[in-house]
């Protein structure tokens, strides 16, 4: 064997790559023409994207944001030379309608009104979404958003959402009152009857009284007024609002070892989780009124809104399932060893664990449920879908198609896809944050 | 302490429905129920009150009235004068047709798309990305209605195949047309036809059955069991030599040619679209409606599904796939052998719900006029009869019957794949 | 109470339109609605609470028109409704006139070269969903057993795209509609619409059934309109009119003699209000869908019965 | 194993006994499923002390202490623990867990509270302490522990061993009678193993009731008046220390003891 | 790091190494974009031989070996293995990844598959051995590396140092003649890793080449007849291990000794 020792007495300096590597030549080889297939592919693509911009911006491109209908498109474009069917886009429907296909009917002069409920539900948000940026006070907003937001959106007598509020501070005046002389479960079921009767046949009457002797409120819109990408945030919001809630009471129940409870629970899910939508809209529509006593009258909007609920607590019911399901026993046990009740061990220990997991699930619960509120147009409510029936309808309007989808897909477009990459990066904040 | 005197054989007390564990959660329970049952009380008499008001019987005859109105895309035949219940059975059929569909194409789509989003091609995997967060930030009813006018909007009319310079030709050695309407493909057809049997005699259940697509089925099924055992002895040859025989072309053989004898020997040919009047005629129609719904529905679920598939290969940890190249595995290889078995265990779950997702959505059809469940039973029926409840709730009760049913057949086989990995 | 104490407690009607049709009811940018089926439901809450914008609108589908009314979510329907037995019978509605006599038509484009409705076997035909177009259309192929292909669609806007980019080669609705449709084309004169009616249908807004005293105010409104129309009666001259006139009758109608308004538990200028709000049926229709308009039907049926239409309304006195 | 878990020199002398009995364990037999886990149970603990309950795994160590403050339910026999009997009933079972304090194998800590959030938690929800009072006994416990400056930090802050002090001293906050220990250091590393079996000589040396299952024998020799050996869910031998592992009767404990002292 | 391995004798008079070359790089040279992991590789080796490389985290071993069969691609010189040229060439590929063996430090078996499926997928599909034959192959080299009795099982129910052995008979089985190892020990427990390298030394003593990504350095003294040193992608010192270990030449040499072997 030759002699194998060997000691380099100068280390050699980096070099520069083969030109072929690196620039955009290297990267064009590496990313791009790497093999026949690859180059083949490439080609492919490119000859597809400019098949598909060629067809489009020539169209898109056209001076018609002026056109105050659609024969005045049509003339614009004469006036340029260009004919035919295809020949460019009207986007005068847009320049129309556009602030009715984001506010729908809503009177302009309380536009502020919407705008502002949207902006403080990102300020209300903040705490649970940036945890880490907020001051922690911030929460308090949190609470009361739920009943800010009614109030500013809907207006009337700000002594209902205050009234509302009564409710739950009444229960649990009622929860305390009775937990010192009885057990906690006949104290829970106590105040839950408390705040039902309170709402359902006190809450009316105090609140008009005190509004007679104290009148402040904003004028009342009616739910009827909400149309556009309004009333489509509005049906998201407050549904995930609400299944919030109903969500994590179905979630508990369905991992209870209670069968009765359990079987109600995994019914319910199973249920709203294998019908489609649009049958419950359709229930909302032609039968929740007969489901209610004889008499009462709720809108359409609310109606939908209570089946969108309902909708939405299944999936989220499966969503905080999940975040629970992610906790080691040894969170309950804890509890459960320090003498905790199970009420106090799920609020103070359990769910807001279960939930900070579940976030990423219930934003794209929500992108979800948002995304469906299109199919409202189905049964005659304007979200922007259904206002396109009616901006066609009009006289000046009639015949145009493709600038309003585009314009109503771009809208969604933008809403979901930002939520969902934010959704993505608290995914990845939740992986590295701290355990 | 002192020492412990037995506790006193206690009796019950009421206190211990509240605080004994035993009694608790009975009792708990039994609150459940009697709220549960309340409420249900509650909506009957509510709903009882109403339509006593509104003067309405809950009644199921109009099913076995005349529908009075057609439905152009059928798989049964019907015509107006058969009942609402057939109506809604070539409905429920209708659905099945889009949803089997759409479940097929956005399966072959999203799994192209998710393995193509892995692409080391960058304008390939960007252009993908562009397609997955497109279709899937954009509401699925927007979608449908899109496809629907695009097709409406850039086919061709019938109208214009017609005249001594057609505007448009039918392509493939005039034997397909692409309108508007639809795509007209030819048909198979038979002289020496074995006719049909019918089933279910008059009841709105009944369908007919060709024998001559019977006997196809049961040929095809015993070749396809020839050409199965075929493989069985190549791997068997395989195992004992090593080699594995080519066997393709003989498969292909016992599959082709004892269906081509029975085809020849029905007198098979095929029937071609041919404009007459003012549509074509002949051939086998796919209506527009069809095609947009299930073009939408796939493109749309097709991208969730990619991303499914993307992340189940993602989960693959990067060393499976070098310590097959190691041993120097093919790269086709590498993922017939290695890498999707255990992706599929990963995928296969929320494919599941995606496909559950997809039938649902195909309840949209309402938007592109294709006569679905949703289309019949709970749209033309309802307006016509008046019946919402009866209408409404026999509609959501068949949705959850499929929905149920493909998580069942999902899970049964999601819990075999399981039980090979311990 | 009944429907009118709900109305004048609430201070606005409720009142089910389409979710858009030209020439009946669209909403403008501004979320106005306007229309011919809006101008009757203007004239109801102007002469109910005497202010025409007193008004929600409720768009309503074919689907859930019905249910909203009965449910009582609106107070009446003016939502281009055929007046039909079952309609009125078995759903339990009340139909309180007639503000429309239409029939059910087909246009074809004009190079087709069909004249009847008979050379139609094999055609493919458009036809709205959701009324009761469809079973008119069903009964009138299969008496003249030819064939056809029916494409529903949920919303006039689409079935004029499919029938214009030649999805289908027919499109069937009621004429006024068609006639309203074919007025938006880029082309209108490249369009015909065939001779054939083939159903009768009487359109009209609608009531709840039982409740008599609303659907008399519904009825004498819509009458009230037809009646000014004939009196000679209009939003122009009505100020000077209702001062007083020679034509008893007149002054009935306005409530300058007799009590005809508080018969009906509203004010006695309650005919005037109604009229104010968009003018007698006349105006109401030229200024909507009549000739002077993109919709431009003619009067025909609906002219009134002293030129020889149908028009007619009963006498108030 | 570590022989001498501790160099400090320990103080017996204040470690003594009462005769009021703490805990007493009457022929009780438990059962997961058909699977009898712990066969006739017969114990009784008095006051002030420190057992420690060795056994192979699975022989139902931990089970036996989990009974004790009704984490699991026994099915047979009786319980009394520091004079109330264990029985269905929920106030016995609040009553009991107020009394009885138990540190886990893998810390239990919740990670979206604080360290001084984590041991205010069950005083004031539970004892019904206000903040202040409580915040000042959790600071006094911390101390005790040798971690006051990490009271801001959250437990995924923190060393395992800093974490199992903090889980002594959350149970010690709701000032318990008897501890209960399952394994407290087997999820650790030889350093920490130490801290915080110095944290249990100190507990023990002030008289505390400790029932502490654990493999560290060193601790055991030191600080226990009893051992107890389980196998099969059945206590095989108990003895003081010191006959325990020099003078073993069973063949079963001899077994065992040379496999767990043998390297 | 335990400057022991094993305690078994090695016979080393097996171990000859012959005048044929098994690996052949001639002014290899790689980039990963433009940064220069391989600068100047130039190395033979014999057949026969038994080479570890050593070197600090980031110089480039795995980089260098993972090079010889491939799954790596370099852009200058010339790599020729067991007298094939490693070209684009699909073939060439193909041919020396059926001489060469890997394995990895995370084992990287397939974790759907039993311990003998893992075994015999290669031969049979790489191969074309018969599955009768391959299964005798495999069991073979399950017997050589002392786990015959886990056949059945999958990798999942295996222990870290068994499923290290399961990979190393997963690369025999396809008889290379060359055996690349990238730190095969770094992720098992010591107990493990004592069971792995007496495998390795096992296969040593059969004579089969190996280069060894390695950072134990007994196992290196014992079975290497060359040390490879490597940093910032350069082999800065090459030797016997004797020499290697006793007497470094290279400063940084010395420095990476003194560390590794510091403590
Ligand atoms: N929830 C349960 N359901 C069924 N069997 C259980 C359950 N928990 C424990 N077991 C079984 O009961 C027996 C005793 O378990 P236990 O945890 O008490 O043992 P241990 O002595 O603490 O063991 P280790 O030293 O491993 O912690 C074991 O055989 C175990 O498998
Ligand atoms: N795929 C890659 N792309 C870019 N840089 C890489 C890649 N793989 C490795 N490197 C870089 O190349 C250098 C050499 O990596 P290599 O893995 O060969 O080091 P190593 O000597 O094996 O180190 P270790 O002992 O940590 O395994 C490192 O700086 C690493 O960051
Ligand atoms: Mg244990
Ligand atoms: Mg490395």
């Amino acid at each position: 064997m030759s002699d194998i020792s060997f000691v380099r007495t100068e280390m050699l300096p980096e070099q520069d790559p083969p030109a072929s590597e690196v620039g955009a030549l290297g990267w064009a080889k590496h990313n791009l023409f790497s093999g026949a297939m690859n180059s083949a592919l490439t080609v492919f693509s490119i000859l597809a994207i400019y098949y598909v911009l060629a067809a489009l911006l020539p169209w898109a491109w056209s001076p018609t944001w002026n056109a105050t209908s659609l024969a005045g498109c049509r003339e614009i474009l004469h006036d340029l030379g260009r004919e035919g069917h295809f020949s460019g886009a009207c986007w005068g429907v847009i320049n129309d309608r556009w602030v009715q296909l984001f506010m729908g009917f809503y009177p302009p002069e309380h536009y502020w009104r919407p705008i502002a409920a949207f902006i403080l539900l990102g300020v209300a948000l903040s705490p649970v979404l940036f945890s880490d940026q907020v001051p922690a006070k911030l929460i308090w907003f949190t609470g009361l958003y739920p009943f800010l937001m009614p109030w500013l959106l809907w207006g009337g007598s700000i002594w209902v959402p205050l009234m509302v509020l009564a409710g739950f501070v009444i229960a649990y005046a009622a929860y305390r009152f009775i937990l010192d002389k009885m057990s906690e479960l006949i104290a829970l079921i106590a105040a839950v009857i408390v705040a039902v009767v309170w709402w359902l046949f006190l809450m009316g009457p105090i609140a008009e009284f005190v509004f007679n002797i104290i009148p402040i409120g904003m004028e009342a819109v009616g739910s009827r007024k909400f149309g556009g990408m309004m009333l489509s945030l509005t049906i998201g919001v407050v549904a995930i609002g609400f299944s919030l809630p109903i969500g994590v009471v179905l979630a508990l129940g369905r991992q209870s070892d209670l069968l009765i409870v359990k079987a109600l629970c995994v019914g319910f899910i199973e249920f709203i989780r294998g019908v489609p939508l649009i049958t419950l809209l359709f229930v909302a529509s032609t039968l929740l009124n007969i489901f209610m006593p004889p008499g009462t009258n709720f809108d359409i909007i609310m109606r939908v809104i209570i089946m969108a609920t309902l909708f939405a607590s299944a999936y989220m019911a499966e969503v905080i399932r999940g975040g629970l399901a992610a906790l080691p026993t040894g969170q309950y046990e804890g509890a459960d060893s320090l003498g905790l009740n199970y009420w106090q061990a799920q609020r103070l220990i359990i769910m807001p664990q279960a939930l900070k997991i579940s976030i990423p699930g219930i934003v794209s619960t929500f992108i979800g449920l948002f995304k469906d509120t299109t199919l409202v147009s189905v049964i005659g409510l304007l979200d922007p879908l259904g206002l396109s029936n009616g901006i066609r309808a009009n006289a000046e309007w009639n015949g145009v198609v493709w600038e309003i989808y585009g314009f109503i897909a771009l809208m969604f477009f933008v809403f979901c896809f930002s939520m969902s990459r934010y959704s993505m990066y608290l995914e990845r904040k939740l992986q590295t944050g701290h355990r | 302490m002192t020492t412990l005197s037995d506790p006193p054989q206690e009796s019950f007390r009421l206190s211990q429905l509240i605080y004994d564990t035993r009694y608790r959660s009975m009792t708990i329970q039994i609150i459940a129920l009697i709220g549960f049952l309340l409420l249900l009380g509650w909506l009957f008499g509510n709903t009882a009150q109403n339509l006593a008001d509104l003067g309405k019987e809950p009644s199921f005859r109009f099913l076995s009235e005349p529908a009075g109105y057609d439905i152009n895309q059928r798989l049964l035949e019907y015509n107006s004068q058969d009942t609402h219940l057939r109506a809604a059975f070539v409905g429920l059929l209708n659905t099945l047709v889009v949803a089997l569909l759409g479940c097929i194409t956005a399966t072959i789509l999203g799994v192209a798309i998710g393995v193509l989003r892995l692409s080391s091609n960058w304008v390939v995997s960007k252009l993908m990305m562009i397609y997955v967060e497109t279709f899937r930030n954009v509401p699925v009813l927007l979608w449908i209605v899109f496809v629907m006018a695009i097709m409406i909007e850039t086919m061709p009319a019938p109208r214009a195949f017609k005249g001594e310079n057609p505007a448009s030709e039918m392509m493939l050695n005039d034997s397909v047309a692409v309108t508007n309407r639809g795509v007209y493909v030819p048909e198979p057809l038979f002289t020496n036809t074995l006719g049909d049997v019918h089933l279910f005699g008059a009841a709105s259940m009944r369908f007919d059955v060709s024998l001559d697509l019977l006997a196809l089925m049961l040929v095809l099924g015993a070749s396809l069991w020839g050409a199965s055992w075929f493989r069985k002895r190549a791997d068997k040859i395989q195992e004992l030599t090593g080699d594995r025989p080519k066997t393709w072309h003989v498969r292909l053989g016992l599959i082709v040619v004892p269906t081509a004898v029975l085809l020849y020997v029905l007198g098979f040919h095929l029937g071609y679209p041919e404009l007459k009047g003012f549509n074509f005629k002949g051939g086998t129609h796919f209506r527009n409606s069809l095609i947009a719904l299930w073009l939408a529905l796939s493109l749309y679920t097709a991208a969730f599904i990619a991303e499914i598939v993307r992340a189940g290969i993602m989960a693959i940890d990067h060393g499976q796939s070098e310590a097959a190249a190691a041993l120097g595995l093919r790269p086709n290889r590498t993922m017939k052998l290695v890498i999707l078995p255990q992706a599929l265990r990963v995928i296969v779950p929320p494919m599941i719900s995606n496909y559950l997702n997809l039938t649902k959505n195909s309840s949209l059809a309402i938007a592109v006029g294709y006569m679905d469940l949703t289309g019949t039973l709970m749209g033309i029926t309802l307006n016509q009869t008046g019946r919402e409840l009866e209408t409404v709730l026999l509609t959501m009760l068949i949705y959850l019957a499929i929905s149920l049913s493909i998580s069942a057949v999902m899970n049964m086989y999601n819990n075999r794949v399981k039980m090979v990995e311990r | 109470a009944g429907t009118l104490d709900d109305v004048k407690a609430r201070g606005t009607l409720n009142c089910g339109v389409t979710t858009g049709l030209v020439g009946f009811a669209a909403p403008d940018a501004n979320g106005e609605w306007a229309g011919f089926d809006v101008s009757i439901c203007r004239a109801v809450a102007a002469a109910v609470l005497g202010d025409s914008k007193a008004v929600e609108f409720v768009p309503t589908t074919g689907k859930t028109r019905f249910t909203a009314l009965a449910s009582g979510e609106i107070d009446m329907l003016a939502r281009n409704t055929t007046w039909t037995f079952s309609r009125d019978v078995d759903l339990k509605f009340e139909f309180t006139g007639v503000n429309y006599y239409d029939g059910q038509g087909f246009m074809v484009p004009k190079d087709l070269g069909v004249s009847s409705a008979k050379e139609l076997d094999g055609a493919t035909v458009c036809i709205q969903t959701g009324t009761t177009t469809e079973l008119n259309l069903a009964d009138f192929f299969r008496a003249n057993n030819i064939s056809y292909e029916p494409v529903p669609i949920e919303t006039n806007a689409e079935a004029q795209q499919q029938y214009l980019a030649g999805a289908c080669d027919v499109y069937t609705t009621d004429a006024s509609g068609l006639a309203a449709t074919r007025a938006t084309f880029d082309d209108p004169a490249g369009h015909v619409l065939l001779p054939e009616i083939i159903s009768k249908e009487p359109l009209g807004p609608l009531v709840r059934h039982g409740d008599h005293e609303w659907g008399d105010v519904v009825r004498w409104t819509l009458n009230a309109l037809v009646s000014a129309e004939e009196l000679g009666v209009t939003s122009a001259n009505i100020a000077e009119v209702s001062a007083g006139s020679n034509n008893p009758e007149i002054n009935r109608l306005l409530g300058s003699e007799g009590t005809l308004g508080e018969m009906m538990g509203l004010d006695a200028d309650w005919a005037k209000s109604a009229i104010m709000a968009g003018g007698n049926y006349g105006e109401i229709f030229s200024s909507n869908i009549g000739e002077e308009t993109p919709v431009g039907l003619a009067r025909g049926l609906n002219a009134q019965w002293t030129n020889g239409g149908l028009l007619y309304s009963p006498p108030f006195r | 194993m570590s022989e001498l878990a501790t160099s400090r020199t320990i103080d017996r002398s204040k470690m003594e006994v009462s005769d009021e009995i703490a805990i007493d364990i009457n022929a009780m037999n438990k059962w997961y499923g058909s699977f009898h886990v712990l066969r006739d149970i017969n114990l009784t603990v008095n006051q002030g002390e420190r057992i420690v309950i060795a056994g192979p795994s699975g022989s139902g160590k931990s089970t036996l202490i989990r009974c004790l403050n009704a984490l699991e339910e026994h099915q047979q026999g009786k319980i009394t623990v520091d004079g109330t009997v264990l029985s269905n009933d929920l106030k016995n079972i609040d009553k009991i867990r107020r009394e009885v304090g138990m540190v886990f194998q893998h810390f239990n800590l919740f990670p979206h509270l604080t360290i001084l959030e984590n041991l205010t938690l069950a005083p004031i929800w539970v004892r019904k302490t206000p903040k202040k009072e409580a915040e000042e006994t959790a600071m006094h416990f911390l101390e005790k522990v040798k971690i006051p400056e990490q009271a801001g930090k959250y437990p995924g802050q923190l060393s395992g061993g800093q974490q199992q002090r903090v889980a002594i001293a959350r149970s010690l906050c709701m000032k318990p009678r008897i501890m209960l220990f399952d394994e407290p250091t087997s999820a650790l590393d030889p350093e920490m193993i130490k801290e915080v079996l110095d944290t249990m000589i100190e507990l023990a040396e002030e008289g505390m009731t400790m029932l502490c299952v654990t493999h560290e024998m060193g601790f055991a020799r030191q600080v226990a008046n009893r051992v107890i050996f389980m196998d099969a869910g059945q206590i095989v031998e108990q003895n003081e220390p010191e006959e325990f592992f020099n003078n073993p009767q069973s063949e079963r404990t001899k077994l065992f003891l040379s496999q767990i002292l043998g390297h």
